[in-house]
């Protein structure tokens, strides 16, 4: 957010002020709060996992001989007899990227002690991301169905269904893993614990509605990875 | 943005506040920021359980992280024992088989690099020295760290388990490679190499809440006046190679997992077509060189997971004991920096022979012999501290020396692997063994010996004998030197690595007796890790008691209102740093040294030249 | 005794025991003489670093002993010095690298006149297949083999018809003729090494990988496997012998071809077929 | 009291700026949808689909996550590292097309 008032310290702007917080004392990212600067350098470390897992695939689809399965097919959806490519991504993406708008306004009203507003969206989020997991499922089930399996499948190169399912597969664990959260946090929003600064439970700090913003920022991860997803194994 | 930055008007602390005693002669010289963030709250454990076992205290995490990662590094080298018997004396053990040989390679290898040396350096001196170092409280999530332990715990638990799995542990050498590591052919490639994988991708979950606690506490919990600039080099090694672990890790588990797919459900990331007994397997397609690419990946990091500590420990070892600043701190936080990013860009050339890309010998040679430059300048600095220092020749030192020349000698050898041509004919032989096992074997244990000589007096707040401190030394030093410097010419002959029975050509029988004597080296040096067991065990009751700041050292992990340090480390107020680590013999100074809380208008007097 | 004295002593031992070791690398028997020339270089370099850091190091240990009265010099830095160490270590890292990047170029470019030769490796041994008077190799599949066709070659690959085949892990070369390695592997890695010749390439399954030498003294020689590939890689031999251009060539007219196989197999057939019919 | 309140609320951002953000994105998926419905294939189709991944990314980082508003400390920290995954990239594009390379000329088109 906006600079921070720190007794004291004057900030410089730019490259000149990066320079001067790295020099400082006590703090590199002034006014950041610890967990939020352990969310970001976790979000790094899980940046490298993804990447890992995406350039697998490159090396994989890339070096295979067996033609690469055309996603446009093999994912498209009737709509009223018509086959659509791609229509289902192009709703989970849909979904995918109303709930991180939605995350982005209950970081704004969790600032602005706007308990309600937050709570709505934060379950808000919630629920669009439980929507986006069903329709991974369904998804998978459709494909399964069709004889896809991470070994084999009818359409081409049997590494299509390995990448598909391990990385969908990791990225719906995280949307998952971000559902049970947002549900939580929720609760913990409508239950004031962050207006009346209430401990957490595994933790001696006290409740702030930075731990939303520290939630929003895995939640838009999730997103960020999905716009990759999107981009190299859909319309690849 | 710009309006933001115009409302920021600062306001001049109360002076009188934030000076932290002092004889006040000029109060300005002394003013440190106010604390920006408050202080921090700590769950004091009540009952046993809590204070010893489930415990939030870094410290006692800390404890907790060495002695679980000896007991596996003592398994490491007893698997190493035998190893060393089957090739000295073969037939000696007469369980030995090939399968069983395999299997303590792999296992021997995986738990001296990952679960040893690893958890040892930032699980163990990372969560003891960083708050202390750094003047915070504890680490910044403590919760988390107790648990970044326990998944640790849980990790070698699942290690050893696959010692008594069906088909036994993995044997497919300590990288892993496919297809052989889960293919029939190969020891312990059911269970063994699950397990194994499982184990893996826990240590790296665990490792991952303890890393983030490690960097987040440097980077956000300092205390007042403590710049990154004056942060003793332990700190900067051990969190350069957080940053390195947190980054490189990733790979290992995206490996693991992608491995563990293809033996389970028989997917194809690694498995090309494959004729086996004459009979083609379910596999195609895959590329096997991938697993190398992303297990170097993380591998050559990991390398310099391993070093940069030691390399950091050492610095303040010898500045320390020889009464000098360290040479050139500047240069060496840069030359660990700089060696930690280049890290990244040079992870093939342990695959010069592994049928890649032939036209990335050139990128990587390159890459690979600009990280000797930072490398080679830490080594100058080192050298140079001790020029014109005082040096106190105690068991301390001894280590510091004994890392020198085996450092020295690990690196020279690492020129020759990291030339693209001249690891040609070296590579896979016992050119190799050698080479890693002078720079990150003897040259990290040597380390950690210093260290835990060092800083004993702190834990225990006694002093280790020193009788049988040196004994331990030169067993350890002469004994390894002598395993490891032979064992270059071995590689010269073109003795290949990993064989069962020693490669027996005409050019090889006349090393039969420098085989014999390597393995009884070997033994000899194992043993002697005993007498430090012994040492401590000795000591934790009658050593001498040592008080506080027992080196006279400048940093401020010595500088507790109480020895040991309690949970909180600094009583009712938190340190306010002044000065950097090393201000040892300032000319005019009373004392050979002034700690880092000395206020300069204490020793205005003096010829200090860097606060 | 001073500590400093054992330091010195090993580092002296280290140094006398290079002089004098009787395990030094085998007599080179390939063109890469070039490879010992860089490591020699770089043991003069290296070693002549670290023989100059350890006996500062012991020079220090024994100047610089403690004394109670007397007290260390304070100097934080001195940039001047940093700054030449920085350059002559570089300058040196320079001399190491330029000439090991020449060779390695000279490594992966193989002459326009080197035989091809698909080495085959399984776990564990080696069978070796050369071109026949074409000069070119057929194309290979890993399914395709049999005990009719033990090299996979594709069938409908005219190239192949006239491989010859060398089905044991005896290889012959003629001495000052390059050959260009082929190496691939039907199951797990493995790697081709020949210590005197110092080249050496993993085998992978799934790609083909290559490197090339030029044998210059005729002899037997042993083939390593240099890298791990399951509990028979250490006793994962083969033999190579070179021999001078007429023994070569007599070898060579000893072999069978893929086409001589393939007539034989097909005549068995007929002999068998013929017999059931009896 | 009052003043931290006015505080609290001049660290937030306007509502405006989220909500042009979020239809952005949407706009910009809908195009990155477009591309494969309109079968563009080749150059054109790549550096689409990298267009608007990056300008989606780009979006969603600097906005939503803040990192625009961020100081260049954090900012930096975090895009440094990609230099390696960016090396990774690159490198094992080059390493897949010499292993289609050697699969191709050795197992399928051969005349060596």
């Amino acid at each position: 957010m906006s600079d921070p008032k720190i007794e004291g310290y004057v900030f410089k702007p730019g490259f000149k002020g990066m320079a001067q917080d790295t020099g400082s004392d006590q703090t590199m990212f002034k006014g950041v709060h610890w967990g939020k600067a352990m969310m970001w350098i976790f979000l790094l470390s899980d940046t490298f996992i993804f990447s890992c897992f995406l350039i697998s695939y490159m090396k994989g689809r890339g070096s295979t001989l067996i033609e690469w399965p055309n996603p446009s097919e093999v994912f498209a959806l009737d709509a009223f007899g018509v086959p659509v490519p791609l229509l289902l991504i192009a709703i989970m993406t849909f979904v995918l990227i109303t709930s991180s708008g939605t995350m982005a306004l209950a970081v704004k009203y969790g600032y602005e002690k706007n308990r309600k507003m937050c709570g709505w969206l934060v379950l808000a989020t919630a629920l669009g991301g439980l929507t986006f997991v069903g329709m991974q499922a369904f998804e998978w089930s459709k494909l399964i169905h069709e004889g896809v399996r991470p070994w084999e499948n009818p359409f081409g190169a049997p590494q299509f269904g390995s990448f598909f399912f391990m990385i969908t597969g990791f990225h719906g664990t995280h949307v998952s893993i971000g559902v049970i959260f947002l549900f939580i946090y929720a609760y913990k929003v409508f239950a004031g614990h962050y207006d009346e600064e209430k401990r957490g439970w595994f933790t001696t700090m006290k409740g702030n509605y930075v731990e939303i913003e520290i939630l929003g920022l895995y939640w838009h991860f999730v997103d960020l990875v999905w716009v990759f997803i999107f981009a190299f194994f859909y319309l690849w | 943005m710009s309006e933001d930055f115009n409302d920021n008007k600062t306001i001049q602390a109360q002076s009188s506040e934030t000076i932290s005693g002092g004889s006040g002669a000029s109060p300005d010289m002394d003013y440190v920021r106010p604390a920006e963030v408050g202080d921090q709250d700590l769950y004091h454990g009540h009952s046993f359980i809590t204070k010893w076992i489930f415990c939030q205290d870094a410290k006692v995490i800390g404890v907790q992280y060495f002695l679980l990662a000896t007991f596996t590094g003592i398994i490491g080298l007893i698997l190493s024992w035998l190893m060393r018997l089957q090739l000295g004396f073969p037939g000696a053990a007469g369980f030995m088989t090939a399968e069983h040989y395999y299997q303590f390679v792999t296992m021997h290898g995986m738990i001296m690099v990952v679960y040893f040396l690893t958890a040892l350096f930032l699980g163990g001196f990372g969560n003891y020295l960083i708050p202390l170092m750094v003047g915070a409280r504890d680490m910044v999530f403590p919760y988390l760290n107790m648990v970044s332990f326990w998944m640790f715990f849980i990790a070698v638990g699942v290690l050893l388990a696959s010692f008594f799995v069906p088909g036994g542990p993995t044997g497919a050498g300590w990288t892993l490679y496919p297809p052989q590591t889960i293919l029939e052919g190969t020891p312990g490639s059911g269970m063994g190499i699950l397990l194994m994988c499982l184990s893996l991708i826990l240590f790296v979950a665990g490792f991952t809440m303890g890393g983030l606690n490690y960097l987040i506490t440097v980077l956000q919990a300092r205390t007042r006046g403590m710049t990154l600039m004056r942060m003793p080099l332990t700190v900067w090694g051990i969190f350069t190679a957080t940053v390195l672990a947190m980054l490189a890790f990733p790979a290992l588990l995206v490996g693991a997992l992608m491995m563990s797919l293809d033996k389970v459900l028989g997917t194809s990331f690694f498995m090309p077509t494959i004729l086996k007994a004459g009979e083609v397997l379910e596999y195609g397609g895959g590329s096997p060189i991938l697993f190398q690419h992303l297990f170097w990946f993380f591998g050559h990091p990991e390398v310099y997971i391993v070093a940069l500590p030691a390399f950091g420990i050492i610095s303040d070892l010898i500045s320390v004991h020889s009464r000098k600043n360290i040479f050139g701190y500047r240069m060496m936080v840069w030359a660990i920096v700089g060696i930690g990013g280049l890290s990244f860009f040079v992870w093939a050339h342990h695959m010069y022979v592994s049928g890649m890309n032939p036209w990335f010998g050139f990128f990587f040679a390159t890459t690979t012999l600009i990280i000797a430059v930072p490398t080679a300048m830490k080594v100058y600095n080192w050298i140079l501290t001790l020029w014109r220092g005082n040096i106190r020749m105690n068991t301390v030192m001894l280590w510091c020396l004994g890392f020198i020349v085996t450092f020295v000698n690990g690196g020279i050898t690492g020129i020759f692997l990291g030339n693209v041509t001249v690891d040609v004919p070296l590579s896979d032989t016992y050119f190799v063994i050698a080479h890693f096992h002078m720079v990150m074997g003897i040259a990290p244990l040597m380390v950690i010996m210093g260290a835990v000589y060092h800083w004993f007096p702190l834990v225990a707040g006694r002093f280790l004998d020193e009788k049988l401190g040196k004994w331990h030394f030169w067993t350890t030093f002469l004994g390894a030197y002598s395993i490891y410097f032979p064992m270059h010419y071995l590689g010269f002959i073109g003795v290949p690595r990993r064989y069962f029975e020693m490669y027996d050509s005409p050019y090889v029988t006349s090393a039969t007796g420098m085989n014999e004597f390597i393995s009884l080296a070997a033994f000899l040096v194992g043993a002697a890790q005993f007498i430090l067991i012994f040492n401590i065990i000795k000591t934790l009751k009658t050593g001498k008691p040592a008080g506080s700041n027992p080196w006279k050292a400048c940093s401020l992990e010595w500088l507790t209102p109480t020895v040991p340090p309690e949970h909180g480390n600094w009583g009712d107020r938190l340190p306010v740093v002044h000065r950097w680590a090393y201000d040892y013999s300032v000319p005019g100074a009373k004392e050979d040294f002034i700690t880092q809380t000395t206020p300069p208008s204490e020793v205005a007097d003096t010829g200090v030249e860097k606060t | 005794m001073h500590p400093g004295i054992i330091f010195f002593l090993v580092i002296l031992g280290s140094v006398l025991f290079h002089i004098f070791t009787p395990w030094y690398w085998t007599d080179v028997a390939s063109n890469w003489g070039g490879m010992d020339d860089t490591i020699t270089l770089t043991f003069w370099v290296g070693g002549g670093v670290f023989v100059a850091v350890c006996l500062f190091m012991v020079y220090c240990v024994f100047k610089f002993s403690y004394k109670e009265d007397r007290k260390a010099e304070y100097k934080p830095e001195d940039k001047k010095l940093e700054k030449i160490l920085t350059w002559a270590t570089t300058l040196g890292v320079i001399a190491l690298l330029a000439p090991g990047l020449v060779i390695w170029n000279q490594y992966i470019t193989v002459p326009k006149n080197a035989l091809q030769i698909d080495v085959m490796a399984w776990q564990w041994g080696w069978q070796y297949r050369l071109p026949g008077k074409d000069g070119k190799l057929g194309t290979t599949q890993i399914t395709n083999i049999n005990e009719n066709n033990p090299f996979g070659i594709n069938l409908d690959d005219p190239y192949g018809k006239d491989d010859v085949m060398v089905q044991t892990d005896v290889l012959n070369l003629e001495n000052n003729k390059p050959v260009k390695i082929l190496l691939r592997s039907v199951d797990v890695l493995h790697n081709w090494y020949v210590p005197q010749f110092r080249a050496k390439m993993d085998a992978v399954p799934g790609i083909v990988t290559y490197y090339w030498f030029e044998p210059n003294k005729t002899g037997e020689y042993e083939v390593l496997c240099a890298e791990y590939c399951g509990v028979g890689h250490y006793a994962m031999r083969g033999r190579v012998i070179v021999q001078d251009n007429q023994d070569y060539e007599n070898w060579m007219q000893e072999q069978e071809t893929f086409s001589d196989l393939v007539a034989k197999q097909k005549a068995l057939e007929v002999e068998k077929t013929k017999l059931a019919k009896k | 009291m009052d003043e931290t309140k006015k505080k609290e609320q001049a660290s937030t951002h306007k509502i405006g700026i989220y909500l042009w953000i979020w239809g952005l994105l949407f706009v910009l998926s809908f195009f990155s949808y477009m591309v494969d419905w309109y079968q563009f294939q080749g150059l054109l189709r790549w550096s689409l689909i990298l267009i608007f991944m990056f300008l989606k990314a780009g979006l969603i980082m600097a906005f939503f996550m803040h990192l625009f508003w961020e100081r260049y400390a954090l900012v930096n920290v975090l895009l440094w590292p990609m230099t390696a995954i960016a090396c990774f990239i690159f490198l094992m594009v080059a390493e897949f097309e010499y292993t289609v390379f050697t699969r191709l000329f050795y197992f399928v088109v051969g005349g060596q």
